[in-house]
């Protein structure tokens, strides 16, 4: 069933999808009926002007908005009504638009704190520490380390994420979504504010998690070049409703996204 | 020159996880231990015991308590003298109902119990935050102060209200009471709080450790990675009361031999222990040890130094001694807002560094 | 390196108690507590202990010709503080310790006992140390809470011409252990008495008390009387004052009746009542030599401005008490320089009879005091005094008074045979 | 009416009287909190510090002179006979705002941007510092305060109420102390004094300016140093005027100090950042403690009046976790 795309990747069925979700804070709408699908290995980008809902999507997927009206059908089921906690070890990881890292804490200790959904060992072992506590966090800071080669971010890991320059900030946190090893992951734009050079990285580091652990990607982005390029199907919001849906191509096309970004008769 | 990492090169992550990894620190701490337990009580006479190193001691336990639960979860109590007083009564009465159980067995029951009502009272910080939560917490502090003093079954009825710590040994050797020779009682806490930091300091650098440290930076990022509140906080709840519970216990059964809640328990006892861990370091095991030292001993030295070097009126030395406290704790709090483990990490990269500091 | 180690050795130093006066002389260490919420009523009742000492040193170089240390430390009111105290200042030889705080004479009971100091704890402390058989090494004559509470309930059967049937009298309290003292008593006598006891308690620090004096205005009680400390007192007062409630129906313990507890209030203080154990007033011959040997020499304490308080009284009474058993005791023992042992021998055969007090200047200031072994307690006898708002004075409006020996002996037995079961202590023989 | 109706009305009433009383002293606390984001735990020593101040001026004490007698040996207590009162406050006031300049240049100038906790435990630091200095400036005995204000019970009041109960029921009327009167009525001309200050005054306004966004006050040239100043000296009045009240009741002492801890639970019911929030969250915490002593309280043994504002409080705060009044805390990731 999976259909191999242009470069030759695997995209699979679906993996999540929202059912008319319908969302308003006192009164005033965020989200108004809003549907979409996402698919099992393939990356996907909401995209939408300031204000669309895009962010809270991806609120309501993590579980810490609660929509008033809709559905969320996660790995072919509907989800119930839950914590965002437990929704995170249903296997979704994010990222934050602003950075939400946690600043008292060394790089290894945010990407350590990125596994806690795969850690087990209860409190007394955690105080005895010797043993078994001991060989769980072993086994997961080597795994975390794997990460940590991945992006590049070697020397810095024992130094307090708040002393970090911008840039590696998001590549940490990042790398801390990584670190979940989730089915999905949520990018809340991965590269607001970066230079040129450092979006490259970023974009590289995407399609390589992407590419080489398989992980389904949705991902919130402003830069429609870096949108048209990496994704494989777009999903367009504007003031809470969906305009549009599908390939880059067919996005790029669709009159009513023309519209909604560069305004009536240009 | 003396004092470097490089060349201390770590080939496994286990060494890179352990608990001082540099060499320096690692002989240094060791050295500390056995001169404590080694060497102090072949020293020790009643007044150290009672007016420096029990003090020192029992209020490390509290401030390892308090600092896991503000310091590393972020929730700022103000409960820490009524969850004391849980300790001390506990304690009271289990050593009352079981003469015969074993004294650290006691103090260790005593925490448990406390971390249970801990846990109750941890409860609202499910929903109140910050500075609502510290004042908040005081109900537990005022509620709990008041209960003991109403209910007579907390101090069996005796018809003055306080509790007194019956005698009980340890290896035929007293424990508790007026003939415990001051190094049995002094190396009784001492076990206990070396044992217990060590835990602490495992449990800090672990899963659970992280999970405190998560909700204290950020707790909502903190739930949607996958840390769940309710449990983070309780847990922290439950583990600073088993602290604190514990160092209630050893205040009233090895230190003090007798209390009273409002007297021994009272509000200036929660501020005291916030104190020591904003001035020792929040956040850390290190400082929570020397906030304790710094607020048990400056007012002893003070004195001494003041009344018995100086020769100056007691009641002066008094008021100037309350004035030195605050202009030292502004002071500090002005050098390095982060504590005094801050101050010592600082020293400690740059002595790493020394002579070349760049 | 050799900075930090000298740091260290200079922090050790400075931990290290101090203060070690000559062995050959007679040391009473004063724990005082001079700051926080109690410290107006400690710097008083200091000042007169100290001053006493003064006295004997400046006039009559010392007791028995050996001079007089007194070393004072601050304990703050805390038991914490108050226990440093004690072990800072009892290798110095110290001969008696007086904690002038309850919290604090519980820490001490184990530690004089097992250390062999007498400690006396006058009008406070452990009731129950009252029974010497138990209690070895604690003293608390001349009277206690007990004694305070029955004289208190006597003094109002004295008013009311005897018969208290159908009267309410209400015990308004500190809400913790030295609040609660009285209780037991109060309601051994109501059953005596016929009269109904009311307790309403009062938490610390108590400067709200609407609540508590609605509830008393509404039940209009004959009588009230208060075991307040600090705070509580003067609002108490200040209530009571404004709400109307005949001043002279409102009686309180000894520590809830200085010049602090009523000056706050005014002239409405007026008429106010405090149980005491000792005289009150400057009109003793003992202030003419104070005037001269101290005051003159600028060698008072304070400056000699608490001189004739009425906690300033007691301090001084606290300190005569001491120096005269101190007195007894190289007497008996025939020696200038004492131990505790034979300090508490001294104690034991105390005895200040009225040509015993007006040699020391205190004529009538306080009755008679017999202490033996197995009575630790004294005679239990309290008068009362009265405020007058414009004298600005307190003043004596009854005698003497005994205890209801029945009602109290039994509650000491009973509470210091629970101690000695608890702590597995044989009582003594007394011969 | 009968008299059991009467009862809980009088009880009412002086809760209401008692919560003003609270809400003086957490007023302090919510002004200086507003601007600069400062848990001022020294509000109850500043009050203590005022009122010592203010009786040393009306007294004619020297500053110091224990101290001075006891390095000198000489034996000098008062300069003379003291000064009225009006000038006395007007002299205290004087104080305080020297007080609050010297604090915002030796300390706070230090502190800023650190966290609220470093900040709350600095202004710990400086509530033991005044504790020390007042004591030694104006030595530590029971002083009494009074500047001529009303006291003791209305009769007017007593025999008005009297005739409200049924005849024959022997009620007594009920009970109001002029003081706590006369302190609701400074209470409310202060709150509007303050109102009308912050409203239409260039200072008030730029001091709303901070209390709502510090950075932007800062970007159109609002120095935040003067306005701390300003707040500071504020709230020393406001200490002020809670000190005079609180010492009328029971002497200027040490204790006057603890006033803060009946303060808190006002400031966590009301939200620390509102004014009206300071005045409703000590009438229903002064109702509602004074109430439940009079109806369960006496079951329970009494004394619960500490706890239960405490209670209360968070009982409030469960269902509104900023307080009633105070701003919504918006969660946003």
């Amino acid at each position: 069933m999976a259909e191999p795309t242009q470069d030759g990747r695997k995209i699979g069925g679906t993996l999540l999808e929202v059912k008319n979700i319908t969302l308003s804070f006192g009164g005033v709408k965020a989200l108004t009926d809003i549907s979409f699908d996402i698919k099992e290995g393939e990356i996907r980008a909401i995209i939408g002007p300031n204000g669309a809902g895009k962010s809270s999507m991806l609120n309501v997927i993590s579980g810490f908005y609660h929509p008033q009206q809709g559905e969320v059908w996660f790995r072919g089921q509907k989800r119930a009504s839950m914590r965002p906690y437990e929704v995170a070890r249903q296997g979704i990881a994010r990222t934050f638009q602003n950075i939400a890292l946690f600043k008292g804490m060394s790089t290894l200790d945010n990407l350590m704190t990125g596994r806690i959904t795969h850690m087990h060992k209860n409190l007394f072992w955690q105080a005895i520490w010797k043993g078994p506590a001991e060989r769980e966090e072993i086994a997961h800071r080597e795994r975390v380390e794997h990460i940590i080669d991945f992006l590049g971010i070697q020397a810095i890991r024992k130094t307090p994420v708040g002393r970090l320059p911008y840039g590696l900030q998001k590549r940490v946190e990042l790398g801390r979504a990584l670190a979940a090893e989730a089915k999905l992951l949520l990018l809340d734009e991965p590269m607001a504010g970066m230079n040129l050079e450092e979006k490259e990285d970023m974009c590289r580091f995407i399609l390589d998690v992407n590419d080489e652990f398989g992980t389904t990607i949705a991902l919130i982005e402003h830069d429609m070049g870096v949108v048209m390029d990496l994704s494989d199907r777009v999903v367009v919001l504007d003031y809470g409703k969906k305009l549009a849906d599908g390939t880059p191509n067919e996005v790029r096309n669709d009159p009513a996204v023309i519209e909604a970004y560069l305004g009536v008769g240009h | 020159m003396l004092y470097r990492e490089s060349g201390d090169f770590k080939t496994s992550y286990s060494a890179d996880q352990q608990t001082f990894p540099i060499r320096l620190d690692r002989h240094m701490v060791y050295g500390i231990l056995a001169f404590a337990f080694l060497v102090v009580p072949f020293l020790i006479n009643d007044y150290w015991e009672k007016s420096v190193l029990l003090p020192f001691l029992v209020w490390a336990m509290a401030a390892l308590g308090l600092n896991i639960l503000t310091g590393f979860c972020g929730q700022v109590s103000l409960g820490t003298g009524g969850f004391m007083a849980v300790g001390a009564y506990a304690c009271y009465k289990l050593m009352v109902a079981f003469p015969w159980l074993n004294m650290f067995v006691v103090v260790i029951l005593a925490g448990l119990i406390t971390a249970m009502v801990g846990v109750l009272f941890g409860l609202p910080s499910l929903r109140i935050k910050g500075f609502y939560l510290a004042v908040a917490t005081l109900a537990s502090q005022f509620f709990l102060i008041w209960l003991f003093n109403k209910v007579p079954w907390f101090y069996n009825y005796s018809a003055s209200g306080m509790i007194a710590a019956p005698e009980r040994t340890l290896l035929g050797i007293p424990v508790t009471g007026a003939e415990a020779p001051p190094w049995m009682t002094y190396l009784f806490c001492l076990t206990l709080v070396t044992v217990f930091a060590f835990i602490a300091h495992n449990l800090v650098r672990g899963r659970i450790g992280r999970s405190w440290m998560a909700i204290r930076d950020m707790d909502i990022a903190a739930e949607i990675i996958g840390v769940p509140p309710l449990k983070a906080k309780l847990s922290a709840f439950a583990v600073s009361s088993f602290y604190i519970g514990m160092s209630g216990a050893m205040m009233f059964a090895l230190y003090l031999g007798s209390a009273e809640p409002s007297d021994s328990f009272g509000i200036a006892k929660s501020f005291l222990v916030l104190f020591m861990i904003i001035i020792g370091g929040l956040g850390s095991i290190l400082g929570s040890f020397l906030g304790a030292a710094f607020l048990t001993l400056l007012p002893v030295l003070l004195k001494n130094i003041m009344v018995g070097g100086f020769g100056w009126p007691p009641d002066l030395a008094a008021h100037l001694e309350l004035l030195l406290i605050g202009a030292l704790i502004m002071f500090f709090l002005i050098v390095e807002p982060h504590g005094l483990a801050q101050l010592w990490r600082v020293t400690k990269e740059r002595l790493r560094l020394w002579p070349f500091p760049h | 390196m050799k900075l930090k180690k000298m740091g260290i050795a200079l922090l050790a130093a400075g931990l290290m108690a101090s203060s070690v006066p000559a062995m050959a002389d007679l040391v009473f260490p004063a724990l005082s507590y001079r700051t926080g919420p109690f410290g107006a009523n400690g710097a008083e009742n200091a000042d007169g202990y100290l001053d006493y000492f003064a006295l004997l040193n400046e006039r009559d170089g010392g007791i028995g010709g050996i001079k007089i240390q007194t070393p004072e430390c601050e304990t703050e009111y805390k038991p914490e503080k108050g226990v440093e105290c004690y072990e800072s200042t009892k290798g110095s030889g110290a001969l008696l310790y007086q904690p002038l705080s309850t919290g604090i004479t519980y820490q001490l009971i184990p530690k004089v006992t097992a250390d062999k100091i007498p400690m006396l704890t006058p009008g406070y402390g452990r009731t129950s140390s009252a029974n010497g058989k138990v209690f070895e090494y604690v003293f608390n004559f001349p009277a206690n809470y007990w004694d305070g509470a029955s004289v208190g309930v006597k003094y109002i059967l004295d008013q009311e011409k005897g018969d208290l049937k159908g009267k309410k009298i209400t015990l308004l309290y500190h809400n913790s252990a030295y609040g609660k003292e009285p209780i037991r008593t109060l309601e051994e006598l109501s059953k005596k008495h016929g009269y109904t006891l009311k307790t309403i308690p009062v938490d610390s620090p108590g400067q709200e008390q609407k609540s508590q004096w609605l509830e008393i205005r509404r039940d209009k009680p004959d009588y009230v009387l208060m075991w307040g400390w600090g705070v509580m007192n003067q609002v108490a007062i200040g209530e009571a004052a404004k709400m109307g409630f005949p001043m002279d129906h409102f009686i309180g313990i000894w520590w809830a009746g200085s010049e602090n507890d009523v000056k706050p209030a005014g002239e409405g203080a007026n008429g106010y009542k405090a149980l005491t154990f000792h005289g009150v007033g400057k009109d003793f011959p003992i202030f003419k030599d104070i005037e001269t040997h101290l005051v003159a020499k600028g060698k008072a304490t304070n400056g000699g401005k608490n001189i004739g308080t009425a906690l300033y009284n007691r301090g001084l009474y606290f300190a005569m008490l001491a120096a005269e058993a101190a007195a007894t005791a190289q007497k008996i023992h025939n020696t200038k320089d004492l131990t505790g042992a034979q300090m508490r021998d001294g104690l034991e055969a105390l005895k200040l009879d009225k040509a015993r007090l007006e040699a020391l200047g205190l004529p009538n200031f306080a009755p008679e005091v017999t202490i033996s072994c197995e009575n630790h307690g004294g005679s239990g006898l309290v008068a009362v005094q009265q405020w007058d708002a414009k004298a600005g004075a307190w003043k004596l409006v009854s005698d003497f008074m005994p205890s209801d020996r029945e009602i109290i002996d039994p509650l000491i037995k009973a509470d210091s045979e629970a101690f000695a079961a608890e702590n597995k202590i044989t009582p003594r023989e007394c011969k | 009416m009968s008299p059991e109706l009467l009862n809980v009305l009088e009880v009412m009433l002086n809760g209401l009287l008692a919560g003003v009383m609270y809400s003086l002293v957490a007023l302090g606390f919510v002004l200086i909190y507003k601007a600069s984001g400062i848990f001022n735990y020294a509000q109850g020593v500043m009050a203590l510090f005022a009122a010592l101040t203010l009786v040393g001026f009306q007294t004619g004490q020297i500053p110091f002179a224990h101290v001075i007698n006891t390095m000198f040996g000489t034996h000098v207590e008062t300069w003379g006979p003291g000064v009225p009162t009006f000038l006395a406050i007007i002299l205290t006031i004087g104080v305080m705002v020297l007080f609050a300049y010297l604090v915002e240049r030796v300390v706070l100038k230090h502190m800023v941007n650190q966290a609220p906790i470093i900040l709350f435990m600095t202004t710990i630091g400086l509530a033991y510092f005044m504790e020390g200095f007042g004591d030694l400036m104006w030595g530590a005995d029971i002083k009494t305060m009074d500047v001529g204000l009303p006291s003791g019970a209305s009769t007017w009041f007593e025999t008005t109420t009297a005739s409200w109960a049924a005849e024959g029921s022997n009620y007594p009327g009920m009970y109001v102390d002029m003081l706590d009167v006369s302190a609701a009525g400074i209470a409310i001309l202060l709150v509007v004094v303050l109102t009308l200050f912050s409203q239409y005054t260039k200072t008030g306004r730029a001091l709303r300016a901070v209390a709502d966004d510090h950075q932007a006050a800062l970007t159109v040239g609002i120095s935040l140093r003067t306005i701390w100043v300003i707040v500071w000296s504020i709230a020393g009045c406001v200490a002020l005027v809670a000190g005079i009240m609180w010492g009328a009741k029971s002497g200027v002492q040490f204790s006057l100090s603890l006033i803060a801890l009946k303060a808190l639970p006002v400031l966590i019911l009301g939200g620390f950042t509102s004014i009206p929030g300071a005045i409703v969250g000590g009438l229903i915490i002064g109702v509602g403690e004074k109430l439940f002593e009079y109806s369960i309280g006496g079951m329970l043994g009494g004394a619960t009046e500490n706890w239960f504002a405490y209670g209360l409080a968070l009982f409030f705060l469960m269902f509104r976790p900023q307080g009633l009044f105070g701003e919504r805390i918006i969660e946003r990731v």
